[in-house]
């Protein structure tokens, strides 16, 4: 169990074989990784800024890692999420959950993804011919985030 | 009492961190008087739909206590991942 | 889009890198991995065997690929599934898909790999102290492939 | 007839791959046939509800029609992943 905040790019095989390397009970693993993608609201993207809350994102991501643990029995997770100047095809964010079975990983990467996009302090400024603009907050993000709080 | 100002708010108040002197009792009344001082605050401050408040890295809304408070963030909605 | 059984291990970075490096339009990859435990019906593993039928696993496999891009609106997908001798912690399957966005990644993923467990090709045999034995089906593997049954 | 055997199956019959002279119509009657040919049969099918079937690399049941086909495979269920 561990968050980091980084300029630097991740190595998603690294990350899994940090994991692993000292148990062998786990049985299946689930990644997550966003892209920079080359379009945004209908237009060509060219770069884009993200502007975090230094200090602040940790406890956040912390607190998304801690909630998932406490839902569904994992035996590792991991996220790593990069601030700062990204280009398209640029990897963003990771996520990675471990668990004995299937199920409980692709719903806890799932679960920390949705988490992660409304409630990690992280801005997106995208670079377009029209010029730079702030990425607006998407209602489909707080809508897949409320549906974790059903019983 | 220390403010800071991300993203979009940070662009037009013109810094993403200051000191403000300041009695103001609840985050609504800060932001009132702030937006009296200078038209940066009161560009910024314009659309408060669109804006989001944590009180010493809580987040809470315009009508928290600023009672014995240390930090007030303001910042759109998050858009990581 | 393609396939791959082979004795050979993979590597998920390497993988992924093949997918997206001729595109830029891609927002979201999930990966999934299957990895050999070292726990099995209640017996330590000491290794495994993965037995397959040549020709028809990749025959399966390509048709699980081509139904889940017929459900979700996918940019790439992968399957790798290894077969031979494997032991405790070593990598048995991948599965990617990649979506411009999150939701469709990891529903096809899961697809993907709810009808690989039942529907291709191979047997496991597990090395235990007892001695070795043939690993049976789950039921719980056929519950989770008919859920996409419903409409 | 090719007739393919996997797993246990391949294991108690002592073979992969064969090719069996019949003139069965259906797999319920190889199945039968076999099995009166040899002990190592009869161990193989004694639980049939543990044997999946394919005629021509295609899923089926035991009752299938084996009426111009070309390869039988008998295994356990399915344990990829």
């Amino acid at each position: 169990m561990s968050v980091s905040v980084q300029i630097e790019d991740f190595d998603i095989s690294q990350e899994i074989g940090t994991l692993k390397a000292v148990r062998t009970d786990i049985g299946a693993v689930v990644t997550f990784t966003g892209l920079v993608r080359d379009m945004g609201g209908g237009q060509p993207v060219s770069a884009m800024e993200l502007e975090h809350w230094p200090g602040m994102t940790e406890q956040a991501l912390e607190e998304i890692e801690t909630q998932a643990r406490q839902r569904w029995s994992l035996k590792a997770t991991r996220i790593v999420h990069r601030y700062g100047a990204l280009k398209p095809g640029d990897q963003i964010v990771l996520v990675i959950a471990a668990s004995p079975h299937r199920g409980a990983a692709f719903e806890a990467a799932e679960f920390m993804m949705d988490f992660l996009k409304t409630r990690a302090p992280f801005w997106k400024k995208e670079t377009t011919p029209q010029g730079a603009r702030w990425v607006d907050a998407r209602d489909a993000d707080d809508t897949a985030q409320a549906r974790w709080d059903q019983p | 009492m220390k403010v800071l100002y991300f993203a979009w708010l940070r662009e037009r108040i013109g810094t993403g961190s200051e000191e403000v002197e300041t009695n103001a009792s609840t985050v609504a009344k800060l932001v009132a008087e702030l937006t009296s001082r200078e038209d940066r605050y009161a560009a910024a401050f314009a659309d408060m739909s669109a804006v989001r408040v944590a009180v010493d890295q809580t987040m809470t809304d315009i009508d928290a206590s600023l009672t014995g408070a240390a930090e007030v963030a303001f910042f759109p909605p998050m858009t990581g991942g």
